[in-house]
């Protein structure tokens, strides 16, 4: 029991120093007026104590100045600590360009964690030291919140969107990961362990565990859900062609089925790409008819997660060709019918 | 018998409510015609400024606004004042998460 | 010890039989029992705000869609409600009136129309729910996200509708359930239960405020009946009148409520044709 | 004189208020049941509400035991995972809107209002005694969800979960708080209208105790944020019966929504806990010091100030849920709005302290208990205005414990202080001063002992409502178990000796303590049921204290 305790939390990301300090701020000043205030209260009781029954203290309505200078003291402090705070804030809520992409899906009682070259983990979270890490977040029932005391994060996650958190490691080792957003019977339980690892170690960690990449898993789908039937990427293709489209601005015609003035465009983030797969009318790109069927309900969270990695990372030319090895079952039960072998 | 200290309130004349009866009914007409008009993004600060016209009218009159104390006005401007500060907050959540930090 | 404090005598004033025993004066307890009114009318106005802030987050969200499903309401009988409501405000304004001037029998009369008017308000109401009923626009149980062809028969059924207007013929059938599963092709797929959605969330939003407001005009009316009776017992004098004058401070209340109610919800698809 | 005097003292210069016969009092001219369930007598009708209150507040404090007995350890071998959840969120739910929120509007405010501004009675009676069976009925309706099965979704109510994925009796006890928020709003609109309306002749604003403009600034929150909740509420009914999906993501609704009409509510609720707090000890601190209170106009527009100020920052409970960067930050700016006036309060305290009489009964010690708790609970809510420290903080015990600081170390102890102050005139005994400083210095250092180490706790990042934690927060779960024993006997210890004192206490005249405010110069203890032989008439300022040989009062 005693071998562990400490007094303060591990610093282990770029921005918790920032957060300590502010916070040892906040600490001082709490100490100090705390201070104050106890002791002229204590000095006060046993200076003016009573020490007649006739004895009435003279009135004292105000003194201007003094109750000027404890209102706008107190102004100037709390104005230092909000621009600070939100200095910090903004360390913490906007992520670098070029942090790595990691998703995490929460569900009752766990967190699923995958990793863009194909790991998937649960409860577990192995990141690289020193170089910034972007989760992408969302939740397949209850809002939780994937919480890091020791990279001072936390960040709800909310079903039915993706949300964002980012931290970059700056300490090796094991670190707790907390659901701190109470979740049902089983919320304590929601825990994890964040393992912070040099870079070679991760490189490691990932070769060994390299199931099937995250791309790859999005490549199969891509053909089982026949998405290739119409993205083919090729001139009669009936889709508009996915190559590159990832973080690009594509021109739409239609919003929710309504005509809007041609030449806008819209930002081909995640959110765009879910968004398009589970509800293709959102936003109809320029010069294609609105043909998609919905995928809503037929695809999970993470099946999804996996098509738009294998989307982000396809750049020009790699559609694959319809046939080609992505046979459907189906076809595959055809071809050993009718003994076509090719 | 009339008491030492007059009624309350003198009641007004029968002409002001079927006056302002009057200018309800406009007001309404006017709100549907309002509503059939497309003015774009304008239609439904227009919608709710004819709602308000109206709703002022029954307090001022029919609720006897005029004659009330002040402290009734403060009553009134209260409840519209914390009501805009709910849904104005509210609003500045959902509009502002579009903003890039 | 405090500061000195005389007491005063209580001046003469002999107990009028309305005036309440913690009360020094008439006009006090006049001005305390309109006070705790308009308090009153102050939480309504915020528990009424509540749903209005429901509306307004949704409606910003989802602002194309609240237009077009607002068309499927019948802005005819919106219009003739709110009218209706209106009446029942001046005859209510009117009882008060009576009542200030010591008229107890048309205090009486007034208040009595005001009940009438409020019932062939709820009147159009119903026939306005059923009919939304059976174009299946009350969300329910059975409205589940995946399913949407509730909000498809309810644009068949309004198809259906407009052409019987145009064609001059009053009646027109409903649509049959069946053929509007038939024809339900899949790549609306997507779009209907994204559209069913969001129609069901201002439908909900539709019916809780106008049920919200049914509901208030309800207790109005049990109210109302009650001072009524002890209107038409000469409860009521020139020097204590305010359980009417309290009546007709909420019936105004939910007469403004109204107001607000019918522009937001009935004329909100109204410029989109009908 | 020594600091801490034993004996009990009787301030027997002060002239005694002659009641026309001394056995005919509010308590004692009547003794059937019906006299007292059905009075219309706002004095009976606190007592009525200081009974069922304090009933609410030992089953609160029980399963608060509870919870502190199951974080003993890191594993959770004393209750099941369920029943923990349920355990904390029927602590939450009790202390909150059947302990915390009531406590001194509905007892002392519904006692004193009409004495300390001269009047026969509240302005509506029968709305009041109406409002002690809402709130009746309310609890009645609670308790009976929590024996049917229990809510376990934690006093906030979240959505989706409470909507869609709880199978916990959640409508029931949605139903018995919109019916207890009823009691709240028609006791606020009854006390609105009671200072508006009902003061005796020469005392206007300006020489109104501030007790009652803690009173006045707490009815106002109460009327305005109450009814968002009882809607809110309804709409969480309507969403969990019909599963239409207003909050339900998968259907298209937000559950954020849900969060900003909670909160909206929910933090002017924090408000209406510590205004009446704020008003009693600006009451004891004048009193026992024996001097004007600093800085009258200015504390009495900080109460309204907190009470205005308040609706405009509840969204700093959502800084992590994902809002937008650019509200978060107007919400942090607002948030330190409120501080201001706070820092104000404490500060014109000490002032008024300062040059003064100062003698040390038990109100005063609870007073300056109060003091300081209430400053470290102030102070600690600007980490969480700050949203560089509220991101790491937020859910976690650092938050338990600054609410913990202001509601407990604040409202109770100001609640203790106001019911120590006024039990003389409430009962017309004297409590023993020895029992009553001792409880308060027991409750002061359980206090700290409990909470304080929570903070470190929270800084850690231990997260809240977890009912397994690991290891390494073991040893100060302890000390806040252990500290946590101490804080019971510190509350069990004044429900004995105060009815002791009922029955067999010392007789007190009219004004033991030497106080200005009309409750204890014009009426007798216990006052006589219609308060006021004639209706008094004021004509200096507040808080004016007299050398002992005050004019007999002439009648």
């Amino acid at each position: 029991m005693f071998e562990e305790f400490k007094w303060l939390p591990d610093q282990a990301s770029t921005v918790a120093p920032e957060v300590d300090m502010l916070m040892l701020f906040i600490v001082v000043v709490t100490v100090f007026i705390t201070a104050l205030v106890t002791v002229l209260t204590l000095g006060f009781a046993i200076a003016f104590r009573r020490k007649s029954e006739s004895y009435i203290p003279a009135p004292w309505f105000g003194c201007i100045p003094l109750e000027i200078g404890w209102t706008l003291i107190p102004v100037v402090i709390c104005l230092v600590m909000f621009s600070w705070g939100v200095k910090v804030y903004s360390n913490i809520v906007i992520p670098p360009a070029d942090a790595m992409e990691l998703y995490a899906v929460g569900r009752q009682w766990m967190w699923k964690i995958q990793h863009p070259e194909g790991q998937r983990e649960i409860n577990a979270l192995h990141v690289p030291i020193g170089r910034p890490v972007k989760m992408t977040l969302t939740s397949e029932d209850v809002i939780h919140c994937f919480s890091i005391p020791a990279f001072r994060v936390k960040q709800d996650v909310v079903p039915g969107r993706y949300s964002s958190l980012w931290f970059q490691a700056t300490k090796a080792g094991t670190y707790q990961l907390f659901c701190s957003e109470y979740c049902g019977t089983e919320h304590s339980r929601m825990i994890g362990k964040v393992i912070v690892m040099e870079e070679a170690d991760y490189q490691k960690w990932l070769s060994e565990g390299a199931e099937s990449g995250q791309a790859l898993q999005g490549r199969k789908l891509f053909a089982k859900l026949q998405c290739v039937t119409c993205h083919t990427g090729n001139a009669e293709a009936k889709a508009p062609n996915l190559e590159g489209i990832y973080r690009k601005h594509i021109p739409i015609s239609h919003v929710d089925g309504v005509k809007i003035k041609d030449g806008t465009k819209v930002f081909a983030d995640d959110a765009y790409i879910r968004e398009s797969i589970l509800y293709p009318n959102a936003k109809v790109a320029a010069g294609w008819e609105s043909i998609m069927p919905t995928y809503q309900g037929l695809v999970t969270e993470e099946e999804l997660l996996q098509v738009i990695a294998y989307i982000k990372a396809l750049n020009q030319g790699q559609t694959p060709p319809r046939v080609a090895e992505t046979l459907t079952p189906a076809a595959i039960q055809n071809k050993v019918l009718n003994k076509e072998v090719n | 018998m009339a008491t030492a200290e007059h009624s309350t309130h003198q009641p007004a004349p029968l002409s002001l409510y079927l006056a302002t009866f009057g200018m309800l009914m406009f007001l309404t007409l006017l709100t549907i015609f309002a509503g059939f008009q497309n003015f774009g993004m304008w239609s439904t600060p227009i919608a709710l400024g004819i709602a308000t016209v109206k709703a002022a009218l029954v307090v001022v009159i029919f609720m006897h606004g005029y004659s009330s104390s002040p402290l009734t006005w403060i009553i009134i401007l209260a409840s519209m004042f914390f009501l805009t500060i709910m849904l104005g907050l509210m609003l500045s959540d959902y509009m502002s998460r579009g903003w890039a930090m | 010890m405090s500061a000195i404090k005389e007491t005063v005598q209580d001046h003469g004033q002999h107990h009028h039989k309305d005036l309440a025993h913690h009360f020094d004066t008439l006009e006090q307890q006049h001005d305390a029992n309109t006070l705790g009114m308009w308090a009153f009318l102050l939480t309504e106005v915020l528990f009424f705000g509540g749903l209005f802030a429901a509306y307004t987050i949704y409606r910003y969200k989802y602002s194309a869609m609240f237009e077009e499903a607002s068309n499927h309401l019948d802005i005819t009988k919106g219009a003739i409600n709110t009218v209706i409501l209106i009446l029942s405000s001046l005859t209510m304004a009117l009882a008060v009136r009576c009542s200030q001037t010591g008229n107890s029998l048309w205090t009486g009369r007034w208040l009595l129309l005001t009940i009438a008017f409020g019932l062939m308000f709820l009147g159009v109401k119903y026939f306005e729910w059923k009919h939304d009923y059976h174009i299946h626009l009350m969300p329910g149980k059975d409205w589940s996200g995946k399913d949407y062809w509730h909000w498809q028969y309810a644009k068949k059924a309004k198809d259906m509708e407009t052409e019987a207007h145009k064609n001059g013929s009053a009646e027109h059938s409903l649509p049959n359930r069946k053929d509007v599963l038939a024809d339900n092709d899949p790549s609306l797929g997507v779009r209907g239960i994204q559209e069913s959605q969001q129609a069901r969330l201002f439908f909900l939003l539709y019916f809780c405020m106008t049920s919200l407001h049914a509901l208030h005009m309800l207790v109005g009316f049990v109210l109302i009946g009650i001072i009524a009776y002890f209107a038409y017992q000469g409860a009521y004098s020139p020097d204590y009148y305010s359980p009417v004058e309290n009546i007709g401070l909420y019936w105004h209340f939910v007469d403004i409520v109204w107001i607000f109610l019918f522009p937001l919800l009935y004329l909100l698809g109204a410029h989109m044709g009908h | 004189m020594s600091i801490v005097s034993l004996e009990t003292k009787t301030f027997e210069k002060f002239a005694d208020v002659p009641s026309r016969n001394d056995d005919v009092n509010y308590l004692s001219h009547d003794f059937s049941i019906t006299s007292w369930l059905f009075t219309l007598d706002h004095k009976r009708i606190g007592l009525l509400y200081l009974v069922t209150i304090t009933l609410m507040f030992l089953l609160g404090g029980a399963l608060a035991g509870a919870i502190r007995l199951e974080l003993l350890t890191p594993k959770g071998d004393f209750l099941t995972a369920d029943t923990y959840n349920k355990a904390f969120t029927a602590h939450g739910i009790i202390m909150l809107f059947f302990f915390l929120i009531p406590s001194i509007p509905a007892v002392l405010g519904n006692f004193l209002v009409p004495l300390m501004i001269g009047a026969k009675d509240v302005a509506f009676p029968r709305l009041n005694l109406f409002s002690y069976y809402l709130y009746f009925a309310g609890s009645v309706i609670a308790l009976s969800a929590l024996l049917l099965g229990g809510v376990d979704t934690g006093w906030t109510f979240y959505t989706p979960f409470s909507s869609t994925y709880s199978n916990s009796y959640v409508i029931v006890m949605a139903v018995g708080l919109f019916v207890v928020g009823f009691s709240s709003i028609l006791t606020g609109l009854n006390f609105i209208i009671t200072i508006h309306r009902m003061r005796c002749p020469g005392l206007t604003w300006f020489r109104l105790p501030l007790f009652i403009w803690g009173m006045y600034a707490t009815s106002v929150v109460q009327l305005l944020g109450t009814p968002v909740i009882a809607v809110t509420l309804g709409l969480l009914g309507v969403e969990r019966t019909l599963g239409v999906g207003i909050f339900d993501p998968r259907l298209g609704g937000d559950p954020i929504l849900f969060q900003h009409l909670f909160w909206f509510y929910s933090h002017p609720a924090v408000y209406i806990m510590i205004l009446p707090s704020l008003g009693v000890t600006s009451e004891v601190i004048a009193t026992f010091s024996r001097k004007n209170v600093f800085g009258y106009h200015i504390i009495a527009f900080s109460s309204i100030a907190i009470a205005v100020f308040g609706f405009i920052v509840w969204a700093h409970h959502m800084f992590t849920t994902g809002m937008s960067p650019y509200a978060a930050m107007v919400f942090s700016l607002l948030t330190f709005s409120v501080a201001i006036p706070s820092g104000i309060k404490v500060f014109s305290w000490l002032a008024t302290m300062y040059g003064g009489s100062i003698s040390f009964d038990t109100p005063m010690i609870y007073a300056f208990g109060f003091l300081g708790l209430f400053t470290i609970g102030g102070l600690t809510g600007l980490f969480l205005s700050t949203l560089g420290t509220d991101i790491h903080l937020h859910d976690t015990y650092f938050i338990v414990a600054h609410f913990h600081y202001i509601m407990v170390g604040g409202a109770v102890l100001g609640y203790m202080a106001g019911l120590h102050y006024w039990w003389p005139k409430i009962t017309g005994k004297l409590y023993s001063q020895f029992w009553g400083k001792l409880s308060a210095g027991i409750t002061f250092i359980g206090f700290n002992f409990t909470f304080f180490p929570q903070f470190i706790l929270g800084y850690l990042g231990m997260p809240r409502r977890y009912y397994e934690y690991p290891d390494e927060f073991q040893v100060l779960n302890v000390f806040s178990s252990a500290g946590a024993t101490i804080l019971a006997v510190g509350y069990l210890m004044p429900l004995v000796y105060m009815p002791y004192s009922f029955f067999f206490g010392e007789k007190a005249n009219s004004n033991p303590y030497g106080g200005s405010t009309l409750e204890w110069t014009n009426t007798t203890s216990p006052p006589s049921p219609h308060n006021f032989e004639k209706t008094p008439v004021v004509t200096e300022e507040p808080y004016h204290y007299h050398a002992k040989e005050a004019a007999v009062v002439s009648h």
